[in-house]
C-alpha cells in the first residue's frame, strides 16, 4: 500500500514517469464525463489514481474585473451568468448586498416570490444534479428522465419570468413582477411529476444492486475533514453536520417556512446522493407551502432613483445564501460611487473541486472518477467567474 | 510514454534555450520543404515526434457521388461533447428526452476522432481557444462548425473582457450561427437545419476553408494564444 | 454443389445476417430511446453513420497494426457467422458448420477481441490502453461461465458439432436445451450479457468512464468497418445462442424471430441497470455464473 | 460581536471595528498579528470555518486588503479580519496549514493580485489564465476595455444614435 503511492513532499506528490509505474492521464475539458468544463490530470498506477490535480480557468471571463467597470444595475445582466444552471441564487445574493449597504427592505411579497424563485431554481438545479449521478455511473435512463422533468421546471420559469436559462428575476428593491394567471395548476402539475419521478428514482437508481456497489463506501468525507477543508451544503450534511444556511442564518421568509434538516451519516457517494434526494422533496414541500401562503397583493418592489446614477453607500459587506450546493456568498465592497469596488464570488463548488476533490480522488479507481465528482456537484463557472 | 502524455508534457514544456536551436537546425533542414510546417515553438526533441504536414484542402467526390456522400453526412451529424461555455447547458435537453435531437440522426460523440460537428458554445476564453484548436484539428474531415450564442459571434456582454475572444469565425471556420443569449433548444435546432441544407448543397466546406486559409487561421491563433506551445497543426 | 456456388451462398448469408445485424441494432437504439421517453434515432440510422464514416474524406492512421485492428475484428465477425449454420437444414445459409466448431467459434470470438487490442494499443491514446486492459479483463471472465455451459452441452450431447447439436433439440420445444439443461442456459444467458456490452457490463466503452474504450483513436472508414463488424458479430452470436441453447432454426423467419428475442434480454437488462467497474463485473462473472456453469457439467456427467 | 471585538483588543491590535449586521462585523488588524488571531479565533473561539479570503485594490492609498472571512457555525456569526498590505511590496504570510483550501485562495490571489504568499503549495503555478503576459488583472491600473480592444479582433458593427437613426427612419421628410 505505501509503496503504490508517490512520496509526498512540500505538499505535493512527487513521482517519475519514466518509471512505468505511473501514467499521467488527462481527463477534459473535452470529456463527457466531467462537469461542464475543466480537466482533471490523473497520475495512476494501474486502475487506482495515485495523485489527482484539477485545473479550472477554462470558463474564466474575469466578472469581478467586469463588475468593477460597470454601473451596478448593468451588473445585473452578467451576475446571473456566473453559475449557469443556478443562476438565481447569485441575483438574489447581489440583490442583497446592495439592499443591505443601502438600507433597504424589501416589500413582504416580494420576499416570498424571492423564495419561490429560489426554491424552483433548486429543483432544476437537483435535477441536473441527478442526470449527472446517474451517467456518471452508465444510468442513462435516470439521466433522461431527470433532464425531461428539469425541462417542465425550466418551462414554470418562462411562464413566470420570460426565460429558461437566464431569469434576471431579482432586481434591487425588490422583484420583476408577479405569477401570471393560472400558473399555479402548471407547477402543482409539474411537482406531481417530479414526485413520480423521485419514486421511480428510488426504485431504479437508490434500490439497484449496481449503483449500491458501486456507491456505497465511495469518497467518504469523515466529519473532522468538514472544516479543514470548507465543505458546506449537502456535501457536509452527508456525513451527519447538521448546517443549513437557511436554518442558521434565516435569510427571506425561510424562518416563517416549515422544514427541517436533511442528514445522512455515512458521507460517501450514496449518502451524498440520498441527502440530495431528501431535499429534492423538502423543495417540492416549500414550493407547495409558499404557492399556498404567498401574498398575492401588494408592492413587488420599492421605488428606487434613477437607477443608472444609485449610488451604494461606501462599506463592505458579505451575504450568503443556500444554493444546491451549500453556502454561496457575496462580498461587496463600495467607496460610495456609482460602481462596485470590489465583488468578491465565494461559490461552494470552489473549495469542493479544487482542494477536497484533490484530496478524495486519491486512492479511487479510475472508472470512479466521475461518480466522485458528480456527487460534489460542482459547476465550474462559479469556480473561476 | 503514449501520445497524449507528450501531449499534454509539451504543454508544459519550456522553449529550449536559443543557442542549441541553432546549432541542430542544420541538420533538419533536408526535411523542410513549403509543404512542411515549422512547429518552431517545439523543442527539438517535440518536433521529432509531431506530425509537420500542413493540411491539404480535398477535392469533393464526382458529382451524384458527393450528393449521396452530403446526404448521408447531413443525417448522421455527430456531435462533439466539448462544453465549451454556457452554451453546452442547453446541450443537455437537445440530446435527452424533451428535444431529442437523435430523431434527426445527430449524437453526442466522446472523441473527436469521430465526431464531425463541433458546437461551440458560447464565450471562448483563451485557455478554452486552445484546447478548441487542438480538438477542431484532431476532427476527420468533413467538419462543420456550429456557433450558438452571442459571445461566439461579437463577445456579447464580454466585450470588454480581457481573457475571451471576440469573433470565434478568425480562428476556425464557422458553418452556422445561433444568436441569442441563451438561444433555446428549437433556434439550436433551427441551427442544425440550415446546417444540414448547407451540407446537402455542398456549401459547408469549413475544413477546406481552413486547409487554404491556414496560415491566416493560424496566425490569428498564434496572436491571442500567448504561450503557444504545441504543434502548429495537431494531427 | 461445388465449392464456388458454395462461397457464394454463404457470402449471401453474410450479407442478409449484416443488414439483420445492423437492423437489430438500429431497433435496439429505438427501444431504449423509448424506455427513456424519447423518440430515438430511425432505426435505419446504422446504415447511414456506416455510410457517412466511409464518405469520410480524411483519417487518421497510427501504423499497420492499427490498420489491421478493424481487419481482425471483421474477420473475427465473419469467422464467427461462417462456421455456426444459420437456418438448420437451408443451403443457403447452413456455412461451413464442420465437426468441433463450436470451439472454432469460441475462438473466434477471442479472436476479434485480440486483433481490436492490439490495433487500439498502437493508437497510443491512453484511453484506448484502459479501455483494451478492462475489456480483455472481462471478456476473460465471461468466457468463463460460457465456456462451462459449452463444456456442458458437449458432455449432454456428446458432440462438438452445432449442426448435431440442434438437430438433437428438434422435434418438440421440450428439447431445448432451454428446458433439458437450464443451468448452462441460465450461466449462457449471463454470460451474453457481457458479450454484448450492455449495461451493466458495458464499461469498456463508457462514454463517461474513459470516453470510448478502444476505438478512441479510430475515425472514417475504420470506423465504419467496426461499426460494421458490430452488426455482423451481435448477429452471429445471436445465431449461435439460439442454436446452443434454443432450439435453431429451421426456416428464415424462425432464425429472426429467435435471435430477436434473445437480444431483447440483455437489451431490457442493459436499460435498466448502471454499469460495473471491471472488478465488480470480474467478480460478478467468477461467482454465480461460473458456479452453475460448472454445475450444469457436473449434473450431466452424473 | 463588540464584545468579542473588545475581547480580542487585549490581546491584539485592531482598527476600524464596523458592525455591518448584528451577525457580521468587520476590524483590521496589524500583518503581524494576522496568523496568531486567526489561529486564536480558530481554536478558542469556534471560528472553525473560512468563509472566503479575497483581496480589495485601493489604488488611492497605494493598499491592498485582504480580507479573511469567519464563520462561526455555533453563534451563527461572521468576522471579517482585514489586513493592509503595501502595494508595492505584497508579500503575506500564508495560512494553508490551518485551512486546506486556503491554498486555492492564496494561489488565486497570487495570480490575479500579485500578492505573494511564500510558502503555500502551489502558489506559483498558474491556475486560471494560461500563458498570461500582462500585468495582474485584477489590480485597478489594469484597464480590461482598452487591452480587450487592443487586443482582439473585434466585429465592426452599425452603431447608430438612436435619436438621429429614428428621425431618419421614421420622419425622412423633416
Amino acid at each position: 500500500m505505501s509503496d503504490k503511492y508517490p512520496p509526498i513532499v512540500n505538499g505535493k506528490s512527487v513521482y517519475d514517469l519514466e518509471s512505468g509505474k505511473y501514467l499521467k492521464m488527462w481527463q477534459g475539458p473535452q470529456h463527457p464525463g466531467v462537469t461542464g468544463n475543466m480537466s482533471l490530470e490523473l497520475i495512476i498506477s494501474g486502475d487506482q489514481i495515485v495523485d489527482c490535480k484539477t485545473h479550472v480557468g477554462y470558463l474564466h471571463r474575469g466578472f469581478e474585473k467586469l463588475m468593477e467597470r460597470r454601473r451596478y444595475i448593468n451588473c445585473f445582466p452578467i451576475v446571473c451568468r456566473i453559475c449557469v444552471p443556478e443562476p438565481d441564487t447569485n441575483e438574489y445574493l447581489f440583490a442583497a448586498a446592495m439592499e443591505d449597504l443601502m438600507g433597504i427592505e424589501v416589500p413582504e411579497r416580494a420576499k416570498w416570490l424571492r423564495t419561490l424563485n429560489m426554491e424552483l431554481s433548486r429543483l432544476a438545479s437537483f435535477l441536473m444534479w441527478i442526470g449527472g449521478q446517474s451517467g456518471a455511473f452508465g444510468h442513462g435512463t435516470v439521466a433522461q428522465w431527470a433532464l425531461a422533468h428539469r425541462d417542465f421546471v425550466l418551462d414554470l420559469f418562462e411562464e413566470w419570468t420570460g426565460a429558461r436559462i437566464y431569469h434576471m428575476y431579482t432586481t434591487p428593491g425588490g422583484v420583476r413582477g408577479g405569477t401570471p394567471e393560472g400558473w399555479d395548476n402548471h407547477v402543482e402539475r409539474v411537482l406531481q411529476g417530479v414526485e413520480k419521478f423521485l419514486t421511480e428514482v428510488n426504485h431504479v437508481m437508490f434500490n439497484n444492486a449496481v449503483f449500491k456497489s458501486r456507491a456505497v463506501g465511495l469518497g467518504i468525507i469523515a466529519p473532522d475533514m468538514i472544516d479543514r477543508f470548507g465543505v458546506v451544503g449537502p456535501v457536509a450534511r452527508g456525513s451527519g453536520i447538521v448546517r443549513d444556511t437557511r436554518k442558521d442564518n434565516p435569510y427571506l421568509i425561510y424562518d416563517q417556512l416549515d422544514f427541517n434538516i436533511e442528514t445522512e451519516t455515512a458521507g460517501d457517494v450514496y449518502a451524498r446522493a440520498m441527502v440530495r434526494w431528501k431535499e429534492m422533496h423538502q423543495a417540492i414541500s416549500l414550493i407547495r407551502q409558499i404557492i399556498k401562503r404567498m401574498p398575492r397583493t401588494g408592492p413587488l418592489h420599492i421605488t428606487l432613483p434613477n437607477v443608472l446614477h444609485l449610488k451604494v453607500p461606501a462599506g463592505e459587506t458579505y451575504v450568503r445564501a443556500e444554493s444546491t450546493r451549500g453556502e454561496y456568498g457575496y462580498y461587496m465592497v463600495s467607496d460610495g460611487t456609482i460602481y462596485p469596488r470590489k465583488i468578491t464570488v465565494r461559490g461552494p463548488s470552489y473549495s469542493h473541486a479544487m482542494a477536497l476533490l484533490e484530496h478524495l480522488a486519491v486512492g479511487v479507481n479510475i472508472a470512479d472518477t466521475h461518480g466522485l465528482m458528480l456527487s460534489l456537484h460542482t459547476y465550474p463557472p462559479e469556480i473561476e467567474r | 510514454m503514449t501520445d497524449i502524455d507528450k501531449i499534454h508534457d509539451s504543454l508544459e514544456a519550456k522553449p529550449e534555450p536559443a543557442d542549441t536551436e541553432t546549432n541542430n537546425n542544420t541538420e533538419r533542414e533536408w526535411r523542410k520543404d513549403e509543404k512542411t510546417l515549422t512547429n518552431s515553438e517545439l523543442s527539438l526533441e517535440e518536433q521529432d515526434w509531431f506530425c509537420d504536414a500542413r493540411p491539404q484542402p480535398v477535392k469533393p467526390a464526382w458529382g451524384p457521388i458527393e450528393k449521396f456522400y452530403n446526404w448521408a453526412r447531413s443525417h448522421s451529424l455527430w456531435i462533439l461533447a466539448f462544453g465549451t461555455g454556457c452554451g453546452a447547458i442547453e446541450l443537455r435537453p437537445l440530446v435527452t428526452a424533451r428535444y431529442d435531437i437523435s430523431r434527426l440522426g445527430m449524437q453526442p460523440r466522446p472523441t473527436p476522432r469521430q465526431a464531425s460537428v463541433f458546437m461551440i458554445g458560447g464565450y471562448v476564453s483563451i485557455k478554452t481557444l486552445k484546447r478548441i484548436v487542438r480538438s477542431y484539428e484532431q476532427m476527420q474531415g468533413p467538419k462543420f462548425v456550429v456557433a450558438v450564442c452571442s459571445c461566439a459571434i461579437n463577445g456579447g456582454m464580454y466585450w470588454d473582457s480581457y481573457n475571451t475572444i471576440k469573433r470565434i469565425d478568425h480562428y476556425i471556420p464557422v458553418d452556422v450561427y445561433v444568436t441569442g443569449c441563451m438561444p433555446r433548444p428549437e433556434a439550436v435546432i433551427a441551427g442544425f437545419t440550415k446546417l444540414k441544407e448547407l451540407i446537402m448543397a455542398g456549401k459547408a466546406e469549413g475544413q477546406n476553408l481552413y486547409a487554404e486559409k491556414f496560415d491566416w487561421y493560424k496566425a490569428n491563433q498564434k496572436q491571442v494564444i500567448k504561450d503557444w506551445n504545441m504543434p502548429d497543426y495537431n494531427w | 454443389m461445388s465449392f464456388a456456388t458454395k462461397l457464394m451462398l454463404s457470402f449471401l448469408s453474410l450479407g442478409v445476417i449484416t443488414i439483420w445485424g445492423l437492423t437489430l441494432n438500429g431497433i435496439v437504439a429505438k427501444i431504449f430511446a423509448r424506455v427513456q421517453g424519447r423518440l430515438g434515432p430511425p432505426f435505419w440510422q446504422p446504415f447511414i453513420d456506416i455510410i457517412k464514416n466511409n464518405a469520410k474524406r480524411t483519417t487518421v492512421s497510427h501504423g499497420i497494426m492499427f490498420y489491421l485492428g478493424p481487419v481482425f475484428r471483421i474477420a473475427g465477425g465473419i469467422g464467427t457467422y461462417m462456421f455456426i449454420p444459420a437456418v438448420l437444414g437451408s443451403v443457403m445459409f447452413s456455412n461451413y458448420s464442420v465437426s468441433g466448431d463450436v470451439f472454432l467459434v469460441m475462438y473466434f470470438i477471442f479472436f476479434g477481441q485480440l486483433g481490436m487490442a492490439l490495433g487500439a494499443g498502437e493508437g497510443g491514446h491512453p484511453y484506448s490502453a484502459i479501455g483494451v486492459a478492462r475489456g480483455l479483463a472481462q471478456m476473460t471472465a465471461f468466457e468463463v461461465p460460457f465456456a462451462l455451459s459449452v463444456i456442458s452441452l458437449a458432455v449432454q450431447y456428446h458432440t462438438l458439432n452445432i449442426t448435431e447439436i440442434v438437430m438433437a433439440q428438434q422435434g418438440s420445444i421440450l428439447n431445448w436445451t432451454l428446458f433439458t439443461n437450464p443451468l448452462a442456459v441460465i450461466a449462457a444467458m449471463i454470460a451474453m450479457l457481457g458479450m454484448t456490452m450492455y449495461n451493466p457490463f458495458s464499461v469498456v466503452i463508457a462514454p463517461q468512464e474513459t470516453p470510448i474504450g478502444p476505438p478512441t483513436e479510430y475515425s472514417a472508414s475504420f470506423l465504419g468497418l467496426l461499426a460494421t463488424n458490430r452488426g455482423i458479430f451481435n448477429a452471429a452470436k445471436l445465431v449461435l445462442f439460439m442454436n446452443l441453447y434454443f432450439g435453431g432454426a429451421t426456416n428464415i423467419i424462425s432464425m429472426l424471430v429467435k435471435t430477436f428475442a434473445i437480444y431483447m434480454f440483455s437489451v431490457f437488462v442493459g436499460v435498466a441497470f448502471p454499469r460495473f467497474k471491471t472488478e465488480d463485473s470480474i467478480r460478478f462473472f467468477l461467482k454465480v455464473p461460473a458456479l452453475l456453469g460448472a454445475l450444469a457439467i457436473v449434473v450431466w456427467l452424473i | 460581536m463588540k464584545q468579542l471585538d473588545t475581547e480580542l483588543s487585549k490581546q491584539f491590535t485592531l482598527s476600524d471595528y464596523v458592525e455591518q449586521r448584528p451577525e457580521l462585523a468587520f476590524v483590521t488588524v496589524e500583518k503581524q498579528q494576522l496568523v496568531p488571531l486567526l489561529t486564536y479565533l480558530r481554536d478558542t473561539k469556534k471560528y472553525t470555518h473560512l468563509v472566503t479570503l479575497t483581496a480589495v485594490d485601493w489604488l488611492e492609498v497605494n493598499q491592498f486588503q485582504l480580507t479573511y472571512l469567519l464563520h462561526n457555525y455555533e453563534t451563527h456569526t461572521d468576522i471579517g479580519i482585514r489586513v493592509k498590505l503595501d502595494r508595492d511590496n505584497p508579500v503575506m504570510e500564508t495560512i494553508h496549514h490551518l485551512w486546506e483550501q486556503a491554498r486555492v485562495y492564496q494561489r488565486e490571489l497570487h495570480e490575479m493580485f500579485g500578492i505573494d504568499f511564500p510558502g503555500s503549495p502551489g502558489v506559483e503555478e498558474p491556475m486560471i489564465l494560461e500563458g498570461w503576459q500582462g500585468p495582474p488583472v485584477m489590480r485597478r491600473d489594469f484597464d480590461t476595455a482598452k487591452y480587450s480592444l487592443e487586443t482582439y479582433d473585434h466585429r465592426k458593427r452599425d452603431t447608430r444614435e438612436p435619436e438621429i437613426y429614428m428621425k431618419e427612419k421614421l420622419y425622412p421628410e423633416d
